[in-house]
Parts: C-alpha cells; structure tokens; sequence
C-alpha cells in the first residue's frame, strides 16, 4: 500500500484538520466527534441540509458544506458509516428551528446509523427529515434486497436541495425536491483499478492489465462483471445504456449529465469520455442544459469512472445555477 | 455472592462471565480482524474486521470505566457503544441485538439457561427487526438463527451445553453461506457473484458464540451437560 | 496500459472536444491546430495572457482559461511542448491590440517552441513578451544546464498575472508582474507511481512497493533521488525544506500555500499532507494567507504530490482574490 | 539531367536522393519509435520516439504534397514541418538543423561532397545556436559534433565515403552518451542519475547519418572511395 498517510488509525482525522485550515473562512470542523459545520453558526429560520457517510469519497461530503449547498457533514471511517453520535451532534449544531434534512445513500449502514441520529435528535426536540438516495442502476431494485446504493446522483441532490434551502423553502418543500430529484437520477460506474482501504493495507480486488469491473460502487466493492477492457466510447456506452434505459431518458428530455471521476483518474480521460456521453445524447434527442465533469464523488484512489443523469425541469435547473460556495463547488459568489 | 465471584459452574452467568465474555470476544476479534478484513474485501468494502475490531475494542474500556452492576447492564454498555461509536452495518446491527439481549435480561443477577436462550433470541430479533434479513439472505442473520434455534433446544441441558450447541449451529450456518446469492447489505451489490463467499458478518456472529461456548465450557469443566 | 481512451493518437483531441462540449459557455476550442480561447473574442485594449505546454497536466493550461485568468492555452501532444503554428494561431486570435504575454514553463521544448512563435506573430504585428516560469527547486540551477523547471508555481502566476490583464494593466506592468511572482515562488514535487504515457503503452518508470521518487518534474521524469517511502509528514518535510531553504522564506513573511496533487492522489491524502505543511510553516513564524489544495497541475494518473510556496506581497494577494471564472478556478462570479 | 534520375553514383546527390534519405529516415524513425521512446523514459519523458515519428511522417508528408524542385527546397520542407508541427525539444532543434542545411546548400541542383560536409556542418551551427549545448552535455550534439569532423576530413573521399564516416562517428557519438551527466534537456533534471543511459536524441541522430550513408553507398556500389 502507497500512500501518503501517516498511520492508517488516523488519515481520517489528520485530512479533517487539513480541510479545517485549508478552508477556515467556510468551515468549522470539529473531531470529537467528526464532523463539518460552516462558520458561522446555524442559519435561524432556515432548513438545514445535513450529510454524511464513510470518508474515501472526497470532496463528498465535507467538501460540499457551505453557501448554497450542505450545512453538515459527518464523514465516517474510510468507507464506514458515521456514527448516530457524529449525525446528531452536526444535526443539533446546524439546527436553525425550521427543520434538517438528512441526504443518506442508500447502504445498510449509513440508513441505520442515520435513522438511529435521527431519533435522538428527535428526541432533543429537532424536526427532522431522511431522504434516501439511492441512483445506481447496476444494482437491481427490489423489495427483497438492499436496493440499489446511493451514487453519483447525491452530488447533484445536495446542491440542488441546498440552493432550494438557501432560498428558505421549508422543511416539506426541500424534502419532497430532494425525492423528486433521486427520482429522476441514474447513475453508473466502473473501476479500472480497484482502491485500497488503508487499515485494510492491501487493494480490495485484484483486476487484470486488461481488466474492468462494470457496475462497481464507491467502496471497492467489486462490481456486477468483469470484463475485458474497451476503448473508451465502449465504456462509455456500458455506462449510459442502461442509465438511459431505466428512467427511462427520452428525446426531449432535459438533463444534466455528470462525468464523475473515482479519484483516481485524471481529467484528461474524464473530459475524452464525456464528449462520448454527450455526443450519445445528442444522437437522442436529449439536450444536455447543465454540466459537471471531475472527481467529485471518488472511492480513495480507484481509476474509474461513473455516468450520472439528472432529468432536469425549471425548478431544478434553477436551483442548480443558484451561487454556491463551498470547497469544491463555488460560483455565482 | 460476592462481586468478582464466579457462579457458571452452577449453570448461572454472572457480571463478570459477560464481561470476560466481551473482553475475550474482543481480543477474538483483534485475531481475526484481517480475516474479516478479507472476507468483507472479497465482496464488500473490506472493513468488517476493522469496524468489529475497533467497536469491541470501545466496548471493553467502556466496561472498564464504568464497570457494570448486572448482566444486563454489561450487555447495554456494549450495545450502546457499538451503536453510537461504530458505524457501518455492524455497529447498529450488532449494537441492536446486545440492546434487546440486555432489555430480555433486564431484571437477573445472574443468567441460568433460559435467560441465555431469551437473551440470545431477543438479540436476533432485534437484528432482523432493524436489518429486515431472513434466513439465506447470506448475511449475519444465517448464523445467529440457527443459533437460537439450537440453544433453544439444548436449554434443558445447562448454559455450558446450550451455549456449545449455540456455536456449532453459527458456524455450521456460516459455512452455509458460502453458496448464497447475498439479498442483503453489501454483498447483495454482487448479485449471482457473490455466490462462493463465506459472510463476514456470519462469521464475527459465529466467532462470538465460540467465545460464549469455551468460555462457558471453562467455567463448567466437564459436567456441562449437567447443571 | 489501462487508460479511458480510445486511441492513443487521438487522446488530445477527444479530450478537447470534450472539453468543448462541457464548457461551452467559457471556452471556444480549435482543432486545427489546438488551441483554447476565451468564448466570444479577444478583449479589445487589453493584454492577453496566453500559455501552453504539453497536454497531460490537466486541468493546466486548458482550465485556467476564462475571465481573469489565460486567454489562450495550447496544449501540445502529450508532455510535448506544443508546435509554434498553435501558439501562433491562439496568439493572434487573443491579441487585443495591447499586447501579448507568453506565460512559458522552463523546457527546452517550451522555450524555443514559444519562442519561434513569437518572432511569427511579431512579423504580423502582435506585441508578444514572454515569462519562463523556473519554480522547482529539485532541479539545480545554472548557467550551463537548461535550468530549473517551471511546475507548481506556473499555476499562480497564471491567476495572478491574468486578474492584473483584467483589470487594465499595460503589457509592461503584466510582464514584470509575471516576474515577479516567479522570484518568489518555489515548488518540489514526488511521486508514489509513475504515469503511462499514452502512446509510450507503459509507465515511464518503476517503483518499487516501498519507494517514492523525490524531485520529480511533471512528465513522469524520474527525479533527484529514489527513496523508501515515509509517513505523509517526513514526505511534506522532504518538498517543504527545500523550498524554504531555496527563496528563502522567513519568519514574518506572507505566503501562499499550494498544495497539489500529482493526478491520481485522492484529496483526503493531499488535505491530509495539506496539514502538515501548513503546521510546519506556522511553526516556523511564515503566515500562510492564501491557500489551495487539488490537482492542478498533473501529471496524467501519477500518484504524487507537489508543495508550492508563493511569497505574497498586497498586490499579489488583491489580485488573487480577484474574480476569477474558468472551468477549474472558478470565484468571485 | 532529367528529374528522377540519380546521379549520387557520380558523388553527387540530388533532389530525389535528399527526398529518398528523408523517406528511409521516416521509416527508421518509425521502427525505432519505441526504442527511442524507451531511451527518453529512462531519462526525459518517453516521447521522443513519438516526436520524431509524427515529425517525420509529417515530413514526408509535406514532400509528396509538394515534392521540392531542389535539394535546399527539400531540406526546407523538411524543417518547416518538423519547426511547426512537432513540438517537444526535437522538433525545433531538428528543425533548425535542417533549415541551415538547406540556407547553406540553397543555389545547388546537385550536392557534392564540399556541399555535403557545409551542409552538416551549418545543421550543427543551427543546432547549437538554438540549443545552446556544448559537447559532453549529452545531447543530440555529442552525435552531430564528431559527425560533422568525421565529415570534414573524408571531404576528399566523396559523399558515400564522407557520410559513411559521419555516420560511424556519431554513432561513436553516441554511445559516448552513456556515462555523461546531462547539462541540457530534460535529461539534466536528473542529474548524477542521468549517467548511465544513452541520449535519445543521439542515438536519432546516428539513425539519420546511418540512413544517408547507407543511401549513399548503394547508389556508389563499392566505388565510395574514388568518386
Ligand atoms: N440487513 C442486514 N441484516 C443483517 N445483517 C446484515 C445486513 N446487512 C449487512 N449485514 C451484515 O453486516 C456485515 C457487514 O458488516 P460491515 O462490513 O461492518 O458493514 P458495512 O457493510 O457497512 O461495511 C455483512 O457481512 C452482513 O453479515
Ligand atoms: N539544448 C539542447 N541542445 C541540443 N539537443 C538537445 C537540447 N535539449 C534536448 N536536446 C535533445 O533532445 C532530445 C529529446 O527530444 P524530445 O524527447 O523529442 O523532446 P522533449 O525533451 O521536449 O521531450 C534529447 O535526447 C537531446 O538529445
Ligand atoms: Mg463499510
Ligand atoms: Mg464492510
Ligand atoms: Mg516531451
Ligand atoms: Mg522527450
């Protein structure tokens, strides 16, 4: 294992502190428990958007508190839920009296973990919400498993739900946007390295020189296939097939389609197969309004990528352009 | 009976036999936490070991500094630090069956054998009340049932003998998830590939109930199957 | 080689017309020969800022054009200075009559290619200066080798030079700014892994499991020295003493703080290092006032990092505030 | 002499011989682009086989679009493809090189060897004027340099026997690039762990004078010597 750490124990820790003063002017960030506020205290009157998850996954979640977009986060071990401890105390910090909502992706332990928060910080008497994303359509839904995780589409549903908290839109109103953009998000991935998870010392999988796991999520778990590797295009087209089917995105429709980076692989490439998805979309009839293109939403350092599709309408698109400024979105400010 | 003094060889758990119980099972845990590792990487995200090993871990300096006055209260320190502490799937789902083990005990000194068989089937049910996984769902709820069931039908024959049976039936559920097609947690994300695989969850279930067993079959020595 | 790309040939290209696609509203991108220009034509009366190099050091230049930063960047092929017919080309069509300064990384490549392309555009009658940016530390400098590298620093002075060509500044003013930001800035860099070039099909060097590369360049070069690897703090010390050694920089002075991540480094490593770098600074009395942490400078899917630091006087400091809008800087609009 | 014929048997070459060198050099170049590519990452930055593959393929390129009514017409086709659609170090300073070759021999229909040797040397001159390298920097002027001498003192012996020279002294050159520490390029980062490795740029070079001084020998047959 390579990487530049100290001690596995603490890399979580140690980044936080370099988030706090690397980003002083936007973020308070606390370590006992985990978890990132903005400066400046909770915004009275207004509702607080609150997320969390393992760490491993930079800028999600910490790098997306700020103006516009999260109020909290609570960033766990590395690929590890955080605890209700950690999601309650970020829930009581931001609370301004109108309510907080809670972004969860959709995995066993981040649903529990948050659920649990949620109840105790019920109990202490803040009114709180749970939307649960849940956009990857390599996992098959069903009333019997799991369900489909939690990706790419978080991204879009905080800022998005952030603007929309921003503005002042209540509790019932932020929460009913945030389901509808998950119900109109897909998404998904593929590694062509797997991660390494530092306490685990070794990578997760082991691929092939000419391997490629299609369908992975943001764990190193390993996906639903392994195939040999394409050319690009052909990645690509694995990727938004079976996004476009499942809405399903038709000729007309309006999207912003992101090309999310695992962290591992550099624009270059990210921008070379977003001109593959774009084009693909155009050849359908879809008009692409907005854009996202980078390493957004990572798995440590995988080389990958995923394919996320938001159907946009006004209300979202304008919540999407609304200033946001945080670490690792800012415009408009 | 005095604190610190031992009474399983009468059949009866007391504080401290939980309390070894926990801090064997965590130093089980310590030992095995890249076994878990490797499980969980092979079709999870490769923590288990590491999440397990870190909350038992809390739960043993949660016992220390604030040493437990009954069974259930042991059990409680240890729910409550592997609920609020942890993390992950394993930290509530782990948290949840001490929590609803400690509330079926609440009210005993010492544990005989059907408080054991309540304690340990409240825990599953606390398990699939939050986790909603059935039998063969390939997950830690494979070895916990089968536990349950096999303590239940040993609970005439004293803890020791119970707790033994208990532990022969988790791993022999654990071994059983192998050919499974996961439908729950991480491993339902593989589908039909996470066929081939033991659980990491029913193997940390199956670990702690071999710690419940040899502890137990210690402190009865050879007339287990006669308390 | 395990890369998202469909043909080594081809990989500038589609990456452009990516780049193209996604930023639409900023950027206008030629192919023939490559360049990247502002959207919507040279600013008249004001001078242009233009740089280049080659391709692989994404975000670097292509990114940083926009409002208040470059005019025109010219990606060569990559790690491939680029041909003075593009910086020719992108020269011109930014020249607002007021001049053009050529922001050049010390190469031998980029240097007399930047070079022929200025005596081209000066016979049609463009004013062009041209600033070699030599910020890297690991490199010895002298008068009888080709001398110190620009990397690090080149990302600086591109946002500080263009807020000062935004705001009016004459061609004069720009380029002894430009200068100026270069006597004050210094870099070093390391690698955990090398990168593949594309059309090489193999990774430039091997490392071994255990072994980090230490004053490396930004073109998969190998560097000064090949050590075991250290804990991130030891790692952070190796780039920092130097570089503080080299201005030097004092007890008292202002600084700006780059951290920066070699392309493949996850961000939760590079806030992690981000942390001690800033640490040992305030240790040693220098008030970091300014700070950026991410991959900026790259060097393709190279796992690594580079410490940049920037003595920062109250002009510089303006001037990096100043708005800046551009596909990877992006604040203040 | 009518356009297309060869006259290089009589130790003068023409238009069509400077165009079939460049072609054969482009086919070199190309067999040899991972060699070179292999060479500039050991110290630079693996693209040199590349550079010079896509500037000569380009260059021969530009000949047959507009094939060149002289040799200086065709040496100058040749550098202005490599000077603007190259890029990299190679580009510029071959470019160059080949510029002064052709500004030297501008006013010849033919070259002799006299042409020939003031050609090689004006691409040298060029060379060092853009790049500023002395002998023993390690660069592409360890093979030029000793080249060019070689050149000049077999001037008498005519062209086949004067590039046979060159050649053997670059490739001397060359190979006297190995135990040097770079000065100049990319190499030159490096420094002490520079040594050890042959220049790229170098050993292209002595590719280059190899492919004339074959040339030149077929078209001579075994009368190199005395033309
Ligand atoms: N819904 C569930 N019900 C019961 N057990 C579950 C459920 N989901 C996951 N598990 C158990 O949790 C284990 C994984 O725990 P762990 O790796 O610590 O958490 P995570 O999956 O969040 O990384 C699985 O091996 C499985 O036994
Ligand atoms: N200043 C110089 N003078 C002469 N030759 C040089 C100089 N700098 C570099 N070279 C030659 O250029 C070669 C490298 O060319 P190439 O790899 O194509 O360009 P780059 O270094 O830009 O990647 C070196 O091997 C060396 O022979
Ligand atoms: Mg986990
Ligand atoms: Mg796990
Ligand atoms: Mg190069
Ligand atoms: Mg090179």
């Amino acid at each position: 294992m390579k990487k530049i750490i100290n001690d596995p124990e603490n890399v979580v820790e140690e980044s936080l502190r370099g988030m706090a003063m690397a980003h002083a002017d936007l973020l308070e960030v606390h370590l006992d428990p985990h978890y990132i506020v903005r400066a400046g205290g909770p915004d009275e009157g207004k509702v607080a958007v609150v997320s969390g998850g393992g760490a491993g996954h930079e800028p999600l979640h910490g790098g997306f508190v700020g103006y516009g977009m999260l109020h909290a986060a609570c960033p766990g071990a590395v690929f590890t839920s955080p605890t209700p401890d950690q999601v309650e105390a970020a829930t009581k910090a931001v609370d301004g009296g109108a309510g907080v909502l809670h972004i969860v992706k959709n995995y066993t332990g981040d649903v529990l973990n948050f659920e649990t928060a949620a109840e105790l910080a019920a109990a202490e008497g803040s009114q709180v919400e749970a939307v649960v994303i849940n956009d990857d359509v390599a996992v098959k839904d069903s009333l019997y498993t799991a369900g489909r995780r939690g990706v790419g589409g978080t991204v879009l549903a905080e800022k998005i739900v952030g603007a929309a908290a921003e503005r002042g839109d209540d509790l019932a109103s932020v929460t009913s946007l945030c389901e509808r953009v998950n119900a109109n998000v897909r998404s998904m991935g593929l590694a062509l390295t797997s991660c390494t998870v530092p306490h685990a010392g070794k990578p997760t999988f082991e691929l092939g020189e000419d391997e490629v796991e299609v369908g992975i999520g943001i764990h190193g778990e390993p996906g639903r296939e392994r195939l040999p590797i394409e050319p690009a295009d052909a990645l690509v087209d694995r990727l938004l097939n079976p996004v476009l089917e499942d809405l399903p995105f038709e000729s007309g429709s309006q999207v912003l389609l992101f090309v999310n980076g695992m962290g591992g692989t550099p624009l270059i490439e990210l921008y070379l197969a977003y001109a593959r998805a774009e084009e693909v979309l155009r050849e359908r009839g879809i008009s692409v309004q907005r854009r996202l293109v980078g390493n957004y939403i990572t798995s440590l350092e995988m080389q990958g990528m995923s394919v996320t599709l938001l159907r946009l309408d006004d209300e979202m698109t304008e919540l999407w352009d609304a200033p946001v400024h945080t670490p690792a979105l800012r415009w408009g400010r | 009976m005095a604190p610190g003094e031992s009474d399983t060889a009468g059949g009866m758990a007391t504080t401290d036999d939980v309390v070894e119980a926990v801090v064997r099972y965590a130093a089980v845990v310590s030992s095995h936490r890249q076994e878990l590792i490797d499980l969980d990487a092979a079709i999870g995200d490769a923590d288990h070991g590491e999440n397990m090993n870190r909350g038992m871990t809390a739960a043993v300096q949660a016992l220390e500094a604030d040493p437990p006055g009954s069974p259930a209260e042991a059990l409680k320190t240890v729910a409550t630090t592997l609920i609020r502490k942890v993390g992950g799937a394993a930290g509530p789902l782990y948290g949840t069956a001490f929590l609803r083990a400690s509330t079926a005990v609440q009210d005993r000194e010492t544990l005989g054998p059907d408080d054991v068989v309540t304690g340990l089937r409240a825990a599953l049910e606390g398990l699939v009340s939050r986790g909603k996984a059935e039998v063969g769902d390939k997950t830690m709820v494979d070895a916990w049932s089968p536990a349950v069931d096999a303590a239940a039908a040993a609970a005439g024959d004293g803890v020791a003998a119970l707790v033994a049976a208990a532990a022969d039936a988790a791993e022999e559920g654990m071994r059983a998830t192998t050919p499974l097609v996961a439908r729950k947690g991480r491993a339902s994300y593989l589908g039909e590939r996470s066929a081939g695989h033991q659980d990491p969850g029913a193997t940390s279930t199956a670990l702690l109930l071999r710690v419940l067993a040899d502890l137990a079959s210690e402190r009865c020595g050879s007339d287990a199957g006669t308390a």
